[in-house]
């Protein structure tokens, strides 16, 4: 039977950074640098203790801590004294993390991306719409299972959760809100 | 009508006994019937009543192609009966009947016919006197089954599909083009509208039985090929999406290419009485034998014009189904299909050529009981006095096809009418559109075959899988269509389009009346509007107005193919029906706080908080008294909140707002207004230096999305050094306000408050209660206070903290009307309230938030042509001079019985004991100190003085606060 | 639904867009007449043909310039604003007849 | 119902490009009340092809500036008659037009809408949610729950009409009265010489004309092209669609501009139903499948109990939009060149008043007082008519 499981993962410590400068401050603070736009580095998988890093165009970066990590704690730059082409941006994100062999038929109810077609192998970073709201989805092979990270704004954090949660048990895989 | 024995190919389980009533009757068919078939087994001699004349019908395509067997099934209206499962207990009943289908009462219309010729409508009834009430008689009648008010909405999960080929159909030709293009490597999937794979490929006939079954076989060995029966390819739209319909869910198929497999739709004979029960097409008989093993009758007729018509007679006969003659349209001359029709003789079937139907006649219960055939010449004449008359209860027709070819031509595909053929056939394909089989042209069972095979690995090369196949299938030789099956009748009844009871003489007189071309024809006359969209109609419709005209069918063409396929309900196309909300991070704390909620955009806000024992209005005048004289707190966490960072920012922020921010000191804020080209104030809000190269600004909460986007995009066009980053959603703010709040603030934060360090205006990062956070000493209220801006994360803990700190102090929640009430005294106008779609900030009275000096901003322009031409209308301030009777907000200015402006804002203000407001006014009445008439609810005059603004604390003391401080000691 | 093909996240449903309205060249605000200046603010060319489009992917705040043709809702090329802000390329007919790429049916009949 | 002619004549006193209601209606008052009948009407389909059989029929006055209602108002007013003028059934019916107001920046714009129709003297009404449900009492007042309705504007003349029927009534007036219509003719060109136009080049041959009206909706552009005109006018998709036939159980005509929903129940009983403009720039009546999709969304959120009706056909008119949402009619600066342009989504109702004042405009040479908020230079001179109201944005 298909098992699907769905946790808030809001509490992990993440940040954003843009500007010219943005690279290489994460490289400075030894952080791994994507080099293609819309692809991850770092965290092989949501439950991997690495950092994960999603370059979002050419020049945003998403910069997100392991379940329990505390690297990022503090690196972040402060807006109002930034260095010079470093731009942090403020990510409060409602975190999501869908799995199980179920993920597929539950993504084909809420989002018009083919998932099944990507190649996992180039890290691809995906922004799209899901039931109407902006979101940022990492598609990773976690093992042996299938798993997407998904991001959307904090303040849509509870339609989406309660949305995907009813397609989650509709689709007769379990819905938990499991606090990372 | 009635149950024949088994059969290995039928469809029906006849372990299972279903009981089901129609009309108040009990009946009892099998698991596997459909709704149709059940009833047809079980003898029923008549099923509906049709739409305009209430004539009896019964099956006539048993394919879903008329609207003979709409139902109402358990309250749902028009349910397909060809096409729905029967299921136990279901409660059918006819539709658009008056006391039932047997004692109907408006059975009488059929003897009117003559009296309601077809646009009848147009030209009678229509004097002011006699509409209304012909049209409480029209309304009674119209309508087809009726919908229940009470039942519940139903919603339906929809998803995304994809696929490297679609093909529609899985006939012969449709599960050869799905296995080609499998074999090819593409990623397939094989539709069909039918409960089982096979089509018309599934016959008595060993050949096509063999040739077909081993296709099937070979689909379902192939893992790539996903298979959908009683799936509806509803539509097509854009880049090959399709919209696949099943009894459940829709779903959004895209595809790389998509092969139409759709195959013909057979066409009735138009003949007088051609509707009676027991006059249906062949192919209707043909399944409801081999699929349902329901015989069509004892006596069986068999009007002909192809070579089906004589293997469905031999297929009917070797069932057991006894079949009294063929009527051949074609005469012995034609020479075509002797072989078959010698077949047929020898079996006892008379065989008569060149004759055709002149009318069918009724016997008990009105079903058909007679054929009288005439003879018919090559020329398409006929010999009425020559009639024969063949007693029979069955009558079949098999004369011709009509393409399938709807979602086809949806696609942007064009079509032909081949003479040869009689059919309209593909001629131009777009790009990934594929056709094959039956609906190309290809009649021949192994050509179909052939055919399909072709357009599958064409398809799949399409897709990128494997080399497109060269090979050309032509069609057969036979013509399978009658290039005029349609006999006239002096006493008419002839009917084209059975939904809606048009014959051929009312095509005739609405050509006559002038609406000669197809889309003319079917507006006037209304054929093919039907619930069958013409399915069954729209072929021999062009016949006749092509013979009217005197034109090739060519000439005339088809009307213009549009979705649906076959309709499709509501709640399929609506599934779910998610709405995206959003909650601000405190949402949960003004629950608790027991808000009363306003809808803003997608989010919900506080329109004030319920207190018990206060009425709505205390409530709010006690929020406002709260910041006037301790202290209030609102969540304005829905306005837009931007940071822009570079060296160009300022640059950019003085191009996209009308006031100067370039030479703005760090750690002050000034108000920005927006324009638009035209120089119409499309938002506003307060920017403030945070650093060197970062500024933050506010957006109003309506225009947020918006004017980010639209900042993007100049961003993008000026290509200055600076970036945006869009915070709204992660930056929560609050507004802590009244003449308390540094005191009840200053304990929580590291940030000094004091005059000296933190001006009126000013804007400065520290923490509060330990949380990283902005302050921004603003004045929208009109008191000390400060806008606080965190991390969406810590917002719910500050709220908590803020609120704990003022508890004991009279601190109160306030919500959107309170603020609307203290923002109005202030005389702060609402972009998008107190401004309309056109108002510059001349008008808006906000020239001082505007510096033309400037060397560019978006609008300035169009605001130096709009300084010439001068406004057209004034934002004023004005108080009621009885400040008891309140007008309404847009309520308006009269001024010599002429409209003279509206109030854009109107309270009645406790502080100031005033009734209070800004008007929009013509420039001449906008004088301080004028008197206007505003128009209040039932048109009763008010007067109102105009005066200046602010109306509170016009010098704005309070705000920057010293005197405040002077205020509370007074409390 | 109609595909559009965004220079960064490729090709989304169009629904993932919004339409930014036609790429229009302001005249110099500085040196323009008042009518030609109230001629760029409010008229439009309406006329069906083949325009060069503002677009953003919503999802990314992403603008770009797509080369359309309004007649037929058929997508010629889609450009990175960086890449056109040189000025705009010149409308590659043939890519357009490409890609409509009407065909006539494969069948000798 | 029409004549067929063969041939064209060589001249005409006026030629009016589209057989639609508004140039069929210019034809018709211009051959009836200013006695000219040496007209030719072109129309490259067929009569009534174009927006005027693409529509949803609904007719109203309740505009929101004096010059919007004194127009449509008088137009209204043309309605109640028409039947009786053309001896011909056009299904006028009036049921009553409800706007529903889900918010209160809403609620305000009706009241602004009602003040100033009443002052007008046009029955309108801002009403209270209870008066909503006592109107329509089968309808879901918290519209699913994500937009509650707090009140409406109520119309009372609110109407709709067999839309076909009226370019038929008109076609056959005029063509009684010597009117040539000319269906698959196209116009190709225009001839101007000295700033005045001397005909037009038609798919037929070249027919010299002194007058040329222009009245064809969503391709008034490619015409103003013919004569070097620019006009703020942009083509956007307008979609609808209709269930299958039902008993009928609505009387009134809905709309909701929260919900993007209109919908009323015809004299055959099926729903039409429409929503807003398609979101971009296309010269193509193309369906969408996001379309039905949201609109038959919105329609179950008033509307729960329509679960199981279907949705019959779907189909799309191409709309002449302008910035202030007002048309653009009267002269031009090419003399003898008149525009009948800008409908946007909202012409069928103006067919009669059209046919007045561009017929008299033709006729006199001079814009008709009712059109003077219309003419085409108020762009250039910033006096823009402002139907559009309030931008909805608010703190």
């Amino acid at each position: 039977m298909t098992v699907l499981e769905f946790k808030t993962r809001d509490l992990l410590d993440r940040f954003g950074l843009k500007g010219p400068g943005a690279a290489e401050w994460l490289a400075a603070h030894g952080i791994v640098v994507p080099p293609a736009p819309n692809t991850w580095a770092g965290a092989a998988d949501a439950d991997d203790d690495a950092i994960l890093v999603a370059r979002l165009g050419a020049g945003e970066f998403f910069v997100e801590d392991c379940v329990g990590g505390t690297t990022l704690r503090g690196v972040e730059p402060a807006p109002e004294a930034h260095p010079p082409g470093v731009y942090p941006v403020l990510r409060e994100d409602a975190a999501f993390l869908l799995s199980g062999q179920g993920s597929l038929d539950v993504l084909a109810q809420v989002c018009n991306v083919n998932f099944a077609d990507l190649a996992l192998d180039s890290h691809p970073v995906i922004m799209t719409s899901m039931i109407g709201v902006s979101v940022l989805v990492v598609p990773q092979d976690s093992g042996a299972e299938r798993q997407y990270r998904i991001w959307c704004d904090p303040t849509f954090g509870p339609y989406l959760e309660e949305s995907l949660g009813m397609v989650v048990s509709e689709c007769g895989g379990s819905y938990r809100g499991v606090l990372a | 009508m009635y149950r024949l024995d088994g059969h290995p190919d039928e469809w029906i389980d006849r372990s299972t006994v279903l009981s089901f009533r129609f009309e108040g009757g009990e009946y009892q068919g099998f698991g596997g019937d459909t709704i149709s078939s059940a009833l047809a087994a079980a003898g029923v001699p008549y099923l509906a009543r049709s739409f305009k004349y209430h004539r009896r019908r019964h099956i006539l395509s048993f394919a879903n192609h008329d609207s003979n067997t709409l139902f109402q099934v358990d309250g749902v209206p028009n349910v397909r009966g060809d096409v729905t499962p029967l299921h136990d207990g279901m409660r059918v009943a006819a539709i658009n009947t008056f006391g039932g289908l047997t004692h109907d009462k408006a059975r009488y219309l059929d003897r009117l016919a003559r009296w309601l010729p077809v646009g009848f409508y147009y030209k009678a009834f229509h004097t002011k006197r006699l509409f209304p009430q012909w049209e409480r008689m029209f309304r009674a009648f119209t309508g087809l089954g009726a919908v229940s008010l009470d039942a519940g909405r139903q919603t339906s999960a929809k998803r995304y599909g994809f696929s490297d080929v679609l093909v529609v159909g899985a006939g012969p030709s449709g599960l050869s083009a799905a296995l080609a293009a499998g074999a090819a490597g593409a990623r397939v999937t094989l539709v069909d509208e039918a409960f089982r794979l096979g089509g018309s490929g599934i016959g008595f006939h060993d050949g096509t039985h063999g040739s077909t079954r081993a296709l099937i076989e070979a689909v379902r060995r192939t893992p790539s090929i996903t298979v959908c029966c009683a799936t509806v390819a509803a539509a097509y739209y854009a880049d090959h999406w399709v919209a696949l319909v099943d009894a459940e869910r829709l779903t959004k198929m895209r595809a790389k290419a998509v092969v139409f497999a759709s195959g013909v739709i057979e066409q009735p004979a138009v003949f007088r009485n051609n509707d009676l029960p027991g006059i249906m097409l062949a192919s209707a008989a043909w399944r409801l034998v081999l699929r349902y093993r329901v015989a069509p009758g004892r006596q069986v007729v068999m009007v002909a014009a192809n070579v089906e018509a004589y293997q469905i007679c031999l297929d009917l006969h070797s069932q057991g189904v006894h079949v009294v003659a063929v009527v051949d349209l074609r005469s012995a001359q034609d020479g075509v299909d002797d072989a078959e029709a010698a077949a047929c003789a020898a079996l006892g079937i008379s065989v008569v050529r060149g004759h055709a139907p002149y009318e069918a006649v009724a016997g008990g219960e009105g079903a058909v009981a007679a054929l009288e055939i005439v003879p018919l010449d090559a020329a398409g004449r006929i010999d009425s006095i020559k009639r024969r008359r063949i007693e029979c209860d069955a009558v079949l027709m098999s004369v011709g096809w009509a393409a399938a070819a709807n979602l086809f031509l949806q696609a942007g595909g064009t079509t032909r009418f081949s003479e040869e053929l009689q059919q309209f056939v593909p001629s131009e394909l777009p790009a990934g559109i594929f056709a094959c089989g039956r609906m190309n042209g290809v009649y021949d069972c192994e050509a179909r075959v052939a055919d399909g095979a072709r357009a599958g690995s064409q398809a799949a090369s399409h897709a990128g899988f494997g080399v497109a196949s060269a090979a050309v299938v032509a069609p057969g030789a036979r013509c399978p269509s009658h290039r005029f099956p349609i006999i006239d009748h002096p006493k008419a009844k002839n009917f084209v389009d059975f939904d809606e009871d048009l014959q051929i003489k009312d095509l005739e007189n609405a050509a006559q009346e002038g609406f000669d071309s197809s889309e003319l024809l079917k507006r006037y006359s209304t054929v093919g509007m039907g619930p069958s969209q013409g399915k069954h109609s729209n072929m021999n419709a062009l016949r006749v107005l092509a013979r009217y005209r005197g034109v090739e069918v060519e000439r005339l063409g088809l009307t213009t193919s549009r979705p649906m396929y076959h309709p499709v309900p509501l709640k399929l196309l609506a599934g779910r029906s998610f709405n995206a909300e959003r909650r601000t991070p405190v949402d949960a704390e003004h629950e608790s706080s027991s808000a009363v909620w306003m809808p803003a955009g997608n989010w919900r806000r506080p329109e004030y908080y319920a207190v018990t024992g206060e009425s709505r209005t205390q409530s709010i005048e006690a929020e406002v008294h709260a910041v006037r004289n301790s202290a209030g707190i609102i969540d304005v966490g829905t306005l837009g909140k931007i940071e822009i960072y570079g060296p160009q920012a300022g640059l950019f922020l003085d191009r996209v707002y009308a006031g100067k921010y370039a030479d703005l000191k760090v750690g002050m804020t000034r108000y920005g207004l927006m324009l638009d080209e035209s120089g119409v104030i499309v938002d506003d809000g307060v920017i403030a230096r945070m650093a060197p190269e970062m500024f933050y600004f506010t957006t109003t909460t309506g225009g947020s999305a918006t004017v980010f986007r639209e900042l993007l995009r100049l961003n993008a066009l000026w290509g200055l050094d600076c970036a945006l980053i869009n915070v709204t959603g992660h930056r929560a703010a609050f507004n802590f306000a009244g003449p308390l709040s540094r005191e009840l603030l200053q304990p929580l934060t590291d940030v000094d408050l004091g005059d000296a360090k933190f001006p009126y205006q000013g804007v400065r990062s520290g923490r509060i209660a330990g949380v990283a956070a902005r302050l921004l000493r603003v004045g929208f209220v009109g008191e000390l206070g400060y806008e606080i801006h965190i991390a969406a994360g810590d917002a719910a803990y500050v709220w908590r903290a803020l609120s704990a700190a003022g508890s004991s102090r009279g601190l109160r929640p306030f919500g959107v009307e309170a603020q609307r009430v203290l923002r109005l005294e202030k005389g702060h106008f609402i972009v998008g309230q107190d401004t309309d779609g056109l108002t510059d900030p001349f008008e808006a009275n906000a020239s001082w938030a505007v510096n033309m000096q400037k060397p560019f901003f978006v609008g300035q322009r169009s605001l130096k042509i709009l300084r010439t031409r001068g406004p057209r209308q004034l934002l004023v301030g004005f108080e009621l001079l009885d400040p008891v009777r309140m007008p309404k907000e847009c309520h308006l200015v009269i001024e010599r019985g002429v409209i003279a402006g509206r109030i854009t804002s109107v309270v009645h203000s406790r502080t100031l004991n005033k009734s209070i407001g800004l008007a929009m006014l013509s420039p001449d009445l906008a004088r301080t100190g004028g008197d206007i008439e505003i128009r209040g609810e039932h048109g009763d005059p008010l007067k109102a003085r105009i005066v200046p603004t602010p109306f509170y604390d016009p010098r704005h003391a309070r705000q920057r606060a010293a005197v405040a401080e002077r205020a509370v000691a007074a409390l | 639904m109609k595909i559009m093909v965004c220079p960064l996240n490729g090709p989304r449903p169009v629904m993932e867009f919004v339409y930014g309205g036609e790429v229009r060249v302001s005249p110099d605000p500085d040196t323009c007449s008042d009518a030609e200046w109230s001629a760029y603010v409010f008229n439009r060319s309406g006329s069906p043909g083949v325009k060069y489009e503002w677009w953003c992917h919503i999802a990314s705040g992403y603008w770009f310039i797509a080369l359309r043709d309004t007649a037929r809702d058929i997508v010629v090329a889609t450009y990175p604003v960086e890449s056109v802000r040189g000025g705009l390329p010149a409308y590659d007919a043939d890519a357009a007849a490409q890609a409509a790429g009407i065909r006539a049916q494969d069948r000798a009949s | 119902m029409f004549s067929r002619h063969d041939s064209l004549k060589s001249a005409y006193d006026v030629v009016i490009i589209g057989a639609g209601g508004h140039g069929l209606a210019c034809a018709y008052y211009l051959a009836r009340d200013h006695g000219i009948r040496n007209i030719a009407v072109l129309e490259k389909g067929y009569i009534g092809g174009g927006n005027t059989g693409r529509n949803t029929t609904i007719i109203r006055s309740n505009y929101l500036t004096p010059e919007g209602v004194k127009f449509y108002d008088e137009s209204v007013r043309l309605w109640q008659d028409l039947g009786e003028d053309f001896d011909l059934n056009l299904f006028y019916s009036t049921r009553g037009h409800y706007t529903l107001a889900h918010t209160d920046s809403a609620m305000r714009t009706m009241r602004w809408r009602a003040e100033v129709n009443k002052h007008l003297g046009v029955r309108s009404e801002a009403v209270d949610a209870a008066f909503v449900k006592r109107g329509i009492p089968s309808i879901d007042m918290s519209c699913g729950g994500h937009a509650p309705i707090l009140g409406a504007l109520f119309h009372e003349p609110g109407a709709i009409a067999r839309h076909d029927a009226v370019a038929w009534g008109y076609g056959r007036g005029a063509d009684r009265r010597g009117v040539e219509i000319h269906q698959q003719t196209e116009v190709t060109g225009i001839r101007v010489q000295g700033g005045r136009v001397v005909g037009v080049e038609s798919s037929r041959g070249f027919i010299s004309t002194p007058r040329v009206l222009c009245a064809v909706a969503g391709y008034t552009p490619r015409i103003l092209d013919m004569v070097h005109l620019r006009t703020p006018i942009y083509i956007h998709p307008l979609q609808a669609m209709v269930s299958e036939p039902v008993k009928p159980w609505l009387d009134p005509i809905i709309v909701s501009g929260s919900l993007h929903v209109y919908v009323s129940q015809t004299a055959r009983g099926e729903l039409v139903m429409g929503a807003s403009l398609d979101p971009y720039e296309l010269h193509q009546s193309r369906s969408t499948l996001d379309f039905v999709e949201g609109l038959s969304s919105h329609m179950l959120d008033m509307f729960p109990f329509l679960s199981d009706v279907k949705v019959n056909r779907q189909w799309a008119g191409l709309s002449d939009m302008t910035p202030d949402f007002a048309p653009i009619m009267g002269v031009t600066p090419v003399e003898g060149f008149f525009l009948d342009a800008g409908w946007g989504t909202w012409g069928f109702k103006a067919t009669p008043v059209c046919g007045k004042t561009m017929s008299y405009t033709v006729a006199t040479g001079t814009n008709h007082p009712l059109i003077e908020g219309f003419t085409m230079d108020r762009f250039a001179r910033y006096q823009l008519t402002g139907e559009k109201g309030a931008a909805s944005v608010g703190h």
